[in-house]
């Protein structure tokens, strides 16, 4: 065990997966002799040397075209898109290509890739450093979609992810990068030495991907959240004083449905958080799952707390980011519900 | 001082240049600006040649083939006798199957099919020109990759047919094949994807020091899509060992090569700005198409990088049973085309030199038909469109390397 | 009052609004000279000529960049990408810059363009010439999201949206441009002068974007859906003998939330049906919308029938395609809860 | 027979090459790579010369001020005394502006801010070429473009602040400046998609034969996306009025040149393959940028069509605020960069020609300084990012023409 920051983790993560498997290779725009603008693969280049972790010119649809024919070949290709803002020009590869090839071609080909990239606002980056795209994958057959809130679950989730044998899509909440951020940006910083999930395990072990963790059990409502908004949940209840049982997706397709549907069966009331945009963000989907599973279980409607419909604003930041405050608010609107 | 605002004679206005083939329906068939040379013409680099000292070349057409019919020329002698009849029956393969092809889906048998009439030499001659393991990544036009690679036609049928021996199991469109083992890329519906896998196959390959190199191909039309850019900024930047063939057959459904060209004389030109070894071939010429191939396949696999080929032939037939090009082009044109005939031109050479004659070439194209012929009945057995398939559950396998929950259960909805 | 296809409606809609507006231009792949493939633009060019109708090079990120920088100038483009399945490469153009552009300079620049494709499975075009991408723009703040179900609406909604100021995802479902298709392809082809919204109005008119259209009234059921599905709702109901209400939304984005609460406030059962693939589909955004304002009239969970989360295949479009068997299931079920 | 093979003599395996830059941090800084010739001595052809015809000139650079500082050869003479003076004013402003919104960064008055030290002769002497109601569709380090259109600096101070007269409403990062009046178009984060949205204004303006042009703007880093490709054969197909101008500023963030170039020898070549007029100029040269924009706009608004422009030129400072290049690069290596400072070559050259002084230039120093001082006092008088800004709920404004009701219930939620 080691205390690391996610950064870290996702460092470890990437050594422990070349070492194991000399066809895991590395590459992005900055990643290679500059370990990436946050410096998640950093030192890699100068222990594997350039032929695996290397930089790229700047063209995300080339970094994925290449993997895919990468992977094609019988490496594993893990690669970075330096914010998922940028990764729109990846989307026709990623979704016509990596996501359908092995069913395309009944499995003579494959695309083995891990596509990270930093995701969530909170550092004033305006509407090109602060999206949160996951639904846009969630929709497409054939892409898993990851999201870790803490170091733990980054490393095990992202050797999972390169070794799985499907295209993974792994989000980086950046905001949790270096430290577990639960909303309250008008507060100190706190460290993930100091937190319990900031302790990850030596070597390799993986988190499966479909698995959910219960972050906090709880037994009034049901927050079903991942990444940044775990931690804002985490604030949420202890500020309102609601026994929240916080669910951790961790990973959303595959979606973990029976620690979903045991929850809200118990508690009878959900709230569904995201920084995304509400309106077809996965949210819906929850939404969607909850009732078609549990509706007579259901004593309130089921509650989206989501960034609004609107791009995410530089100034206003704070008020689009939906903090504890909105989600407090929505938590105790639906303890109320009658 | 002003000079530029003096010298700039200003007109009444801007307008806008919207390119125009040089004929309609209707219209006499014009080829007034392909650019042609005489066979034999057009000089041989080493294989190492450094880019930028064969610049010409992209604007200039690489023949083997004279109007005789006699090889001429330094791109000659990359074949013998033997080997110049099997090119000969493959592209009267492709040919016959195309055309038996077309007939199935007049029948029903199929819902969509896309022939390479008059292209044949360009995917027949590459693929002889590769070695088995190389690895290429085809448009839906390159049919000829498969059978130069003794592919079983029965399969390929199959396929067409989504039958129940449809190796893709029912799932893709017509003729969008996929066969590792043949040194196939799975075909996309997408234009121009997998121009750039090809490059990252063979920086794959580079990046284990292998020796295996990668073929990607495009049609004129998909060059203006964005991953030619991808494919040629990341072949040249790693110079990977691939050749990035362009197969300019003079349209892209209704639209004439002219609007994806712009205003460069050649495809082949598009290379320059890479640093990348570009040629530019008569697609029509058996000899010649084998002659680059070969170069260019050693040019990569002695680690000198990529080369970019375009190869000029022409879209005889239309562009898919969906299409009817007499809306668009004059009906002549196919037939004024400068470079003839693929078939025709290596049958010639071969009776020029001796080693054919019209009675073995009769007796060639009946052993043809009726290995087609054959190879439909079989697959018919199998099934068509209309008839058996692979299992309807079968749609829900590869999804995923193994069935998720979420799936599982729809599979389960789904009755199966 | 014409009898028209809807091919024929798309037309009569471009050239209604080029004639009143000579900043609209059309253009795209083939729809120039030989008027597109599913000859929606036929005539455009002869007729406005060729700097208002043209052809393009085959890049749809550049068809939608250069409309872009026309509707910066002032124009008013109105694009075709051949099939939606080929949206993606334009994905980046329409997500990062068309749909935020008014809001990043704040009005200084807009993009008023209509982007229009076909959508939709059922002419055995496999799996990409079927696809049904509305999801992946609803999420999009900032796009409108539009898709007719017949030859009326179609042309009243293409001129709205070229009227739009806003950038608008027009989806045009291939399988009803020449007839109103409901989901039995072993019947005869019903050509649309045989049906009564094949009726459409000469000149100008418009369906304003946002307002929903009650298809079927109906006491049982509500079934929300759009484009092809409107029709296999139809049959649907006619086969199971329920009194469904069908709502033709044809706008997305914006919803027309009224229509939709009003009619499951009244039924108090409610089925979602569309091709695109079920998982974070435009159905879970319906799910998540109805439950959160009529959860407590409602007497079962929201069925989603949907196209399965596999790519569309090619010889097994039947099974794929959410038919009127599959639907009139979910409906039975529906009514059954209890 | 099988020439080819023979030939071959193949290497024990394939070898991925991945570039590199010649120095790294503790190595010498190393500039022999880079082309360029004697200023005077690039030949300078008519406005409606064909493209074909100055292939060569993608591999020279223009260029005007020599090493004594005199204005020479057949660019030169495209400004009068007057006009250069303004320029170096132009170009001191920049500098200053930029020294003043780094220590505005670090007093916590902005969240980010993206300065072009080294780099202002270009867009500034571009912008002054251009006419006032010309488009251009910068990138982030054209701040030159806005303050040789006369902007007003507490305008920019205003967005760069996100304060209450932020004329963007506190929505964009710092320096994604927006104004149609200037002839600035709204900066996006995303690199390359404004290159081809200029090639579709200069489309729309000749469609409408108006007389206005466009100048589109890229990276040398960022050429490498899809989108310039896009531009290219657009600009290339129907002949636009554009000016498409890279500024190859050697760094990508940490990504030297080489990565984005690839084999090719610059990237005015690229410009060739699309039959695009391509110009390489020497970027830290206020005369040349000048006569060379004059030249491609005059090209441009006279019809002729497109020009492709390298300028070369040196990211003297960090990326952004965000970057440490000591991490990289060599320290010294902006010291030795062999092109100079464009003010110091600016002033240097009206010194010699007897129009200006050290004292006019301390003093014109001293002015800059002091009006720059003001703006920034202004815009703290409206607010910064840590004080005050336009109201959140203008967060809900602009998304569409009018409110969709569902944003209207999202705004009341937030309780606006
Ligand atoms: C991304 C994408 N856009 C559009 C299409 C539709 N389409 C299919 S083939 C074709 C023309 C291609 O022409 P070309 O590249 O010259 O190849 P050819 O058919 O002549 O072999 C078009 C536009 C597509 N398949 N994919
Ligand atoms: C699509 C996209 N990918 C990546 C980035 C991140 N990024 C911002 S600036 C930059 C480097 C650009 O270098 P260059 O084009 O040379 O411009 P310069 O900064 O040198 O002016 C990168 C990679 C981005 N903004 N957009
Ligand atoms: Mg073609
Ligand atoms: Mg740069």
């Amino acid at each position: 065990m080691t205390r690391m920051t996610m950064v870290e983790a996702i460092r470890d993560a990437h050594t422990v997966a070349m070492e194991r498997d000399d066809r895991v290779v590395v590459f992005g725009q900055d990643v290679g002799y500059f370990g990436g603008v946050f410096r998640c693969t950093q030192g890699l280049q100068k222990r594997f040397g350039k032929h695996r972790c290397f930089d790229t010119p700047i063209n995300e649809s080339g970094i994925v075209g290449v993997a895919i024919g990468m992977g094609a070949y019988g490496l594993r290709p893990c690669v970075e898109i330096q914010f998922a803002d940028y990764v729109y020009p990846a989307y026709d590869q990623i979704v016509s290509e990596a996501a359908r090839l092995r069913h395309r071609s009944a499995g003579d080909f494959t695309a083995p890739l891990t596509i990270r990239m930093p995701t969530g606002g909170g550092i004033f980056g305006g509407q090109t450093h602060s999206q949160s795209p996951e639904s846009l994958f969630t929709h497409v057959a054939g892409l898993k979609t990851v999201i870790p809130s803490n170091p733990h679950d980054a490393k095990g989730l992202l050797i999972a992810s390169i070794e799985d044998d499907d295209p993974v899509i792994f989000l980086e909440p950046k905001r949790l990068y270096n430290g577990p951020f639960d909303g309250h940006h008008e507060r100190p910083i706190v460290p993930w030495s100091a937190h319990p999930l900031g302790e990850v395990p030596d070597g390799h072990y993986t988190v499966p991907l479909g698995s959910a963790r219960v972050h906090r059990a709880g037994g009034d409502l049901t927050v079903l959240t991942y990444g940044t908004m775990v931690h804002v949940a985490e604030a949420a209840a202890a500020e309102s004083g609601i026994d929240a049982e916080i669910i951790d997706l961790r990973s959303l397709v595959p979606l973990d449905l029976d620690t979903i549907t045991t929850s809200v069966r118990k508690t009878g009331r959900c709230v569904v958080a995201h920084e995304a945009t509400l309106t077809s963000g996965f949210g819906a989907e929850l939404c969607a799952v909850v009732q078609e599973h549990v509706l007579s279980s259901l004593e309130a409607p089921i509650a989206r707390v989501a960034g609004w419909d609107t791009p995410y604003p530089h100034a206003h930041e704070w008020n689009y980011f939906p903090g504890p405050a909105r989600l407090g608010a929505a938590m105790r609107a639906t303890m109320a519900y009658r | 001082m002003h000079v530029v605002d003096a010298e700039a004679a200003e007109p009444d206005g801007l307008r806008l240049r919207i390119p125009e083939p040089k004929a309609r329906p209707g219209d006499k068939p014009v080829f007034r600006d392909l650019l042609i040379d005489r066979a034999g013409e057009v000089r041989r680099p080493p294989i190492d040649v450094r880019p930028a000292d064969i610049v010409d070349l992209g604007a200039e057409m690489i023949r083997v083939l004279d109007i005789h019919g006699d090889a001429v020329g330094p791109w000659a002698g990359t074949l013998d006798a033997e080997q110049l009849r099997r090119g000969l029956r493959d592209m009267l393969t492709v040919r016959i199957f195309d055309a038996r092809m077309l007939q199935a889906h007049r029948q029903g048998n199929t819902s969509f099919y896309m022939q390479s009439l008059g292209e044949e030499a360009v995917a027949c001659a590459h693929r002889r020109a590769l070695r088995p393991d190389d690895m290429c990544f085809p448009t839906y036009r390159q049919q000829g990759l498969l059978i130069a690679a003794d592919y079983p036609l029965v399969t390929m049928i199959n396929q067409i047919y989504s039958n129940s021996h449809d190796p893709l199991k029912g799932r893709q469109l017509p003729v969008m094949y996929s066969s590792r083992d043949a040194g196939f890329f799975s075909i996309s519906g997408n234009l121009g994807t997998q121009f750039v896998q090809a490059v990252g196959w063979a920086m794959a390959s580079a990046l284990r020091t292998d020796t295996r190199i990668a073929s990607g191909w495009i049609g004129d039309g998909a060059t203006a899509e964005s991953d030619f850019h991808s494919a040629m900024v990341f072949a040249s930047t790693y110079h990977a060992p691939v050749i990035l063939n362009i197969v300019n057959n003079q349209w892209a459904i209704s639209t004439f090569q002219g609007f994806a060209r712009g205003d460069s004389p050649t495809f082949a030109t598009r290379g320059h700005g890479f640093g990348i070894a570009s040629l530019r071939v008569d697609g029509n010429d058996y000899l010649a198409v084998h002659a680059v191939s070969s170069w260019a396949a050693a040019r990569a696999r002695a680690n000198h990088g990529p080369t970019l080929v375009e190869w000029v032939t022409y879209r005889v037939g239309a562009h898919s049973t969906s299409d009817d090009p007499s809306a668009y082009r004059p009906q002549e044109e196919p037939f004024t085309w400068p470079l003839g005939d693929p078939i025709d031109r290596l049958k010639n050479h071969l009776i020029r030199i001796g080693e054919w004659s019209d009675e073995q070439h009769q007796q060639c194209v009946a052993e043809v038909e009726a290995t087609v012929r054959e190879a439909a009945s079989e697959a018919e057995r199998f099934g068509t469109l209309r008839s058996e398939h692979s299992s309807p559950a079968s749609m829900f396998d590869d999804v995923y390397a193994t069935l998720p929950d979420h799936l599982r259960r729809q599979r389960e909805q789904a009755g199966f």
